[in-house]
């Protein structure tokens, strides 16, 4: 470690010694006052040029950027929510249902969901479905640690219900491309832009199912001590 | 500059031919006046000074009729021009000339050549240069252990072949 | 007898004018910097992805001129330090110059080329911002020319200012070196001390230099500290090189 | 008033002096030839008039200002040499428009029409030049600019010998025309005395001999025979330089002879002849041929 520590101010020095190297170079060059200027203004035309193109460009190409979320509400805990039986955000909801089912309810093992059961006192055959979104938020070097919902993006395949045969089918692939531009920090220092770190990070939850199923179905779940098992909660 | 080159005309001696043996006499006037050889310039295998070679080739053109009585002189800064030298030097040259009163100056208008400079100069080379001539001579002759009467023998015998 | 008489300002102006035709290279070497930054550093991006198990990729690139902010200042600095060197100097004095109109063409200079480096950094935002707007989904969290001239142009004056702080630097460094290769071992010195055992120069907290102009907040203070820091490095620079000779062997 | 004034001027790098308590008078608009052996201090005196570098101890004074600092000094002064800096960047006619910004008697037709007939086109680059090129770059830009006070510092290095010939030619024919104060420094001092009107030597820190190069010619004259003859006739005088060229020896001594004195040395068989400009230099700076025989003279005596 000392060893390194010493080493760095060596190859900063080194780095330097080489610029310094390779700018005397290019004034050594055999360049000439013409070509120099031609240079410039040629490039500060292009620039130029990129602004307006920019400037043109940003109002034409359909852009817009996510809904931001502030840390303290990235965290909503729907689970306990279900439980206890505080009001859900609309937004969560991806579908509710109802299912006849006769008998017992066969759920084979699953994976990328959570599936909460909750039995009631109740002899009819009917299971009340409710599936909650999928979430992913994401911080993109935000140093207020401000998270774009992306939830919208994610493209989710709702359980499939054949007579008392419930499967959670594999979610389908999400590739989600973002492409984000920003200023440099150094250059919004008056701009009351806010200032991006460089690292990032991201919170996400799987897709929640909420069954409410009748005391009187019986329930024939995969092995609960399997890997996937945490992913089943049964309140009785 | 204090010191002034007077050049005295009788040991003035013009030369055309470098190989020639030559002497030149400066004489230096001091703040007083009085004349008192102090420096001499002599020319004997080395190149002569190009000032005195200026002197010269002016002589020459005097003599030989190139330039004439009250012809206008070349200015220092044509003679500079005309022999690549520092026109400073050059009116050194001029000046050889105008203390010898073989040329004269006409304000504003220039120099001139003097009415009896040809007379002089001819008079100056018979008289100045031929005796410096023979005293080289006899120098020489005394230096082999010559008589008068070989001496006159071999002037005899050169004329001859001459003519 | 003298025929010519030149007043300071009409001199150091003529200094500065000769100095931009021999020095188009500074320039280049910018360009050729931030070209290469463009395509190599920020080009690219910087790319993120998160996996979760078997369902979702997330991919998202960050492109911002951080990149060509960085090249510029450290061109800025490299910049600076050359202007200082013995050819530059022996250039000017193969004409009309005295030291103070040296001091002043290299000074007008700097601040020519600080402001090229701060209009090109900013206009750079936008070439990137184009690159940016070519993606898939979006998300710019900046305002163009049209929507906030205000916020564009500061963006220009602080770049600007930042430049001309390190071309100041960077000349004082030079000059003082010029003035004695002594100065050499010192840096060095300073330099490796710096990284190796952390020592730090700066008084209080570590970032607390850097702090006093990256922390204000009011545009005009900013400004003010600005021009009084690079008015004293001017100042350094210029009371060194009056007694400097030149081509001394 | 004089052009370059210089009293008791020193110069000297920490503990070394360069020059040592100069007193000197430039005249003006006279060409003055600048000589003295390698590292007398020619290029510092010079160096020193254009301001580039100060003086330690005196007073120096260019057309009555101090040049160190002075911007009048150095824009009616031009100080050419080979290590002349001259930007890259810059082709050989952006460097005459440079000329052209900075210097106010600058002829841009002459400078054009000497770097045609010297065969330099305009659009070369100053650093490709070879020596010769480039040392008659520099003179030219030193000829065009006309400045008051114009310095060349060993001007012909690298130059062939037409090149040195139409060099001289062209600063005289330029000194005519437009009068300055021309300073030269060279080594080949018998190819620029034509060109010269004074001369100032240097020799050990110090200034030697400062005069009319004409007076230089006549200070000494130079006696030739068998070291006896010249032992018995010729000691009175005083002996700048001994030399042994051959069987004969050479005694350099003062040139205060009456006219008798010397038609007494010639009967006792002594050649007398007088030494040009350059000759009587080297006899002051001690740098005659066969000066260095004394090496091996005194080597063979051990």
């Amino acid at each position: 470690m000392m060893i390194f520590m010493v080493l760095i101010p060596v190859l900063l020095l080194l780095g330097l010694v080489l610029i310094v190297i390779f700018t005397k170079n290019m004034k050594r060059t055999r360049l000439k006052k013409k070509f120099h200027r031609n240079f410039i203004f040629g490039y500060l035309l292009l620039l130029l040029l990129g602004l307006v193109v920019a400037e043109v460009m940003e109002r034409k190409v359909e852009h817009q950027n996510p809904p931001k979320v502030n840390v303290e509400d990235v965290e909503f805990d729907l689970p306990a929510a279900i439980i206890e039986g505080t009001p859900i955000p609309e937004k969560f909801v991806l579908a509710k249902r109802s299912h006849k089912v006769k008998g017992e309810l066969v759920i084979p093992s699953f994976t990328n969901a959570y599936l909460l059961i909750e039995r009631t006192p109740d002899n009819s055959h009917t299971i009340t479905e409710t599936v909650y979104t999928p979430e992913l938020m994401a911080n993109i070097g935000d140093e207020n640690d401000v998270y774009y919902d992306v939830t919208e993006r994610l493209e989710s395949a709702l359980p499939i219900w054949e007579s008392n045969l419930m499967t959670v089918p594999k979610q389908p692939l999400n590739n989600i491309q973002y492409t984000f531009y920003h200023d440099s920090n150094i250059l919004n220092q008056f701009t009351g832009e806010k200032t991006y770190g460089y690292s990032s990070g991201s919170v996400s939850r799987s897709m929640t199912i909420h069954l409410i199923v009748p005391e009187s179905i019986v329930l024939k779940l995969p092995e609960l001590e399997n890997e996937y098992g945490t992913y089943i909660d049964v309140i009785e | 500059m204090t010191i002034l080159f007077i050049v005295s005309q009788q040991y003035l001696y013009f030369y055309l031919h470098y190989t020639i043996k030559m002497r030149i006499v400066h004489y230096n006037s001091n703040a007083l006046g009085n004349l008192k050889v102090v420096k001499f310039l002599l020319e004997m295998d080395g190149e002569k000074p190009i000032y005195i070679q200026i002197a010269e080739w002016l002589e020459t053109e005097i003599i030989d009729g190139t330039l004439q009585a009250d012809d206008k002189v070349y200015s220092q800064y044509q003679l500079a021009d005309l022999f690549n030298i520092n026109p400073a030097t050059a009116g050194k040259g001029l000046t050889i000339l105008l203390d010898a009163e073989l040329i004269y100056k006409k304000r504003g208008l220039g120099t001139f050549v003097s009415a009896d400079a040809r007379e002089k100069l001819l008079t100056k080379r018979k008289s100045g240069r031929l005796s410096r001539l023979v005293q080289e001579l006899l120098n020489e002759a005394a230096l082999l252990g010559l008589q008068e009467e070989q001496l006159i023998k071999l002037i005899r015998a050169e004329r001859k072949e001459r003519s | 007898m003298f025929t010519t008489q030149w007043s300071v300002n009409e001199l150091a102006k003529r200094q500065y004018l000769f100095k931009l035709s021999t020095n188009g290279a500074v320039f280049t070497t910018l360009i050729v910097l931030q070209i290469i930054g463009t395509i190599f550093i920020s080009g690219a991006g910087s790319t993120f992805m998160n996996d979760w198990g078997e369902g979702i990729t997330f991919n998202f690139t960050s492109i911002s001129n951080d990149g060509q902010v960085g090249l510029t200042l450290f061109w800025a600095l490299i910049v600076g330090f050359l202007l200082t060197s013995a050819a530059q100097r022996n250039e000017s004095f193969s004409f009309v110059t005295n030291r103070l109109t040296f001091q002043l063409a290299n000074f007008y200079f700097i601040c020519t080329a600080a402001l090229l480096g701060g209009v090109t950094t900013v206009l750079l935002g936008s070439v990137m911002k184009i690159v940016a707007l070519f993606g898939d989904n979006i998300i710019i969290e900046t305002t163009g020319l049209l929507t906030s001239p205000l916020d564009f142009f500061s963006r220009i004056l602080v770049m600007t200012a930042y430049t001309l702080l390190l071309m100041m630097i960077g000349y004082l460094l030079g000059t003082l070196i010029q003035f004695s290769k002594l100065f050499i071992v010192l840096f060095g010195l300073i330099w490796f001390m710096y990284f190796t055992f952390g020592i730090n120069l700066s008084v209080g907290e570590g970032e607390s230099l850097l702090y006093f102009y990256y922390g204000e907040t009011s545009i005009l203070l900013f400004i003010l500290k600005v021009v009084v820091s690079v008015s004293v490095l001017f100042g350094i620079s210029f009371f060194v090189t009056n007694r400097l000779e030149v081509r001394n062997p | 008033m004089p052009a370059i004034t210089l009293k008791n001027v020193t110069k000297s790098y920490r503990s070394i002096t360069v020059l040592n308590q100069l007193n000197l008078e430039i005249r003006e608009n006279v060409i003055t030839g600048l000589v003295g052996r390698n590292g007398v201090g020619k290029t510092t005196l010079m160096k020193m008039v254009a301001g580039f570098i100060k003086e330690s101890d005196g007073e120096l004074r260019v057309f009555g200002e101090r040049p160190f600092n002075s911007l009048k000094v150095s824009a009616n002064m031009i100080f050419i040499d080979d290590m002349m800096g001259f930007p890259d960047a810059l082709t050989l006619g952006d460097l005459l428009m440079e000329c052209d910004r900075f210097y106010e008697n600058w002829d841009q037709d002459l400078a054009m029409r000497l770097l045609e007939y010297f065969k330099l086109p305009l659009t070369l680059n100053h650093r490709v030049l070879s020596k010769g090129k480039r040392s008659t770059f520099n003179a030219v830009v030193g000829i065009a600019t006309r400045c008051p006070l114009t310095m060349f510092d060993e001007p012909i290095t690298g130059m062939d010998a037409g090149a040195r010939r139409d060099f001289y030619r062209a600063l005289l024919k330029d000194y005519l025309a437009h009068p300055r104060t021309i300073l030269l420094s060279s080594h080949h001092m018998e190819e620029m005395e034509d060109l010269l009107e004074d001369i100032l030597i240097i020799d050990g820190k110090s200034i030697a001999f400062h005069g009319p190069i004409t007076e230089l010619q006549e200070k000494f004259l130079s006696l030739q025979a068998k070291e006896s003859v010249l032992k018995s006739h010729a000691t009175r005088y005083g002996v700048v330089h001994r030399s042994n060229a051959g069987p004969m020896t050479e005694w350099i001594v003062d040139n205060e002879h009456t006219e008798a004195e010397v038609d007494e040395l010639k009967q006792a068989g002594i050649r007398v002849s007088a030494l040009s400009a350059s000759e009587a230099y080297l006899a002051m700076t001690g740098q005659t041929t066969g000066g260095v025989d004394d090496v091996y003279n005194a080597m063979e005596r051990e």
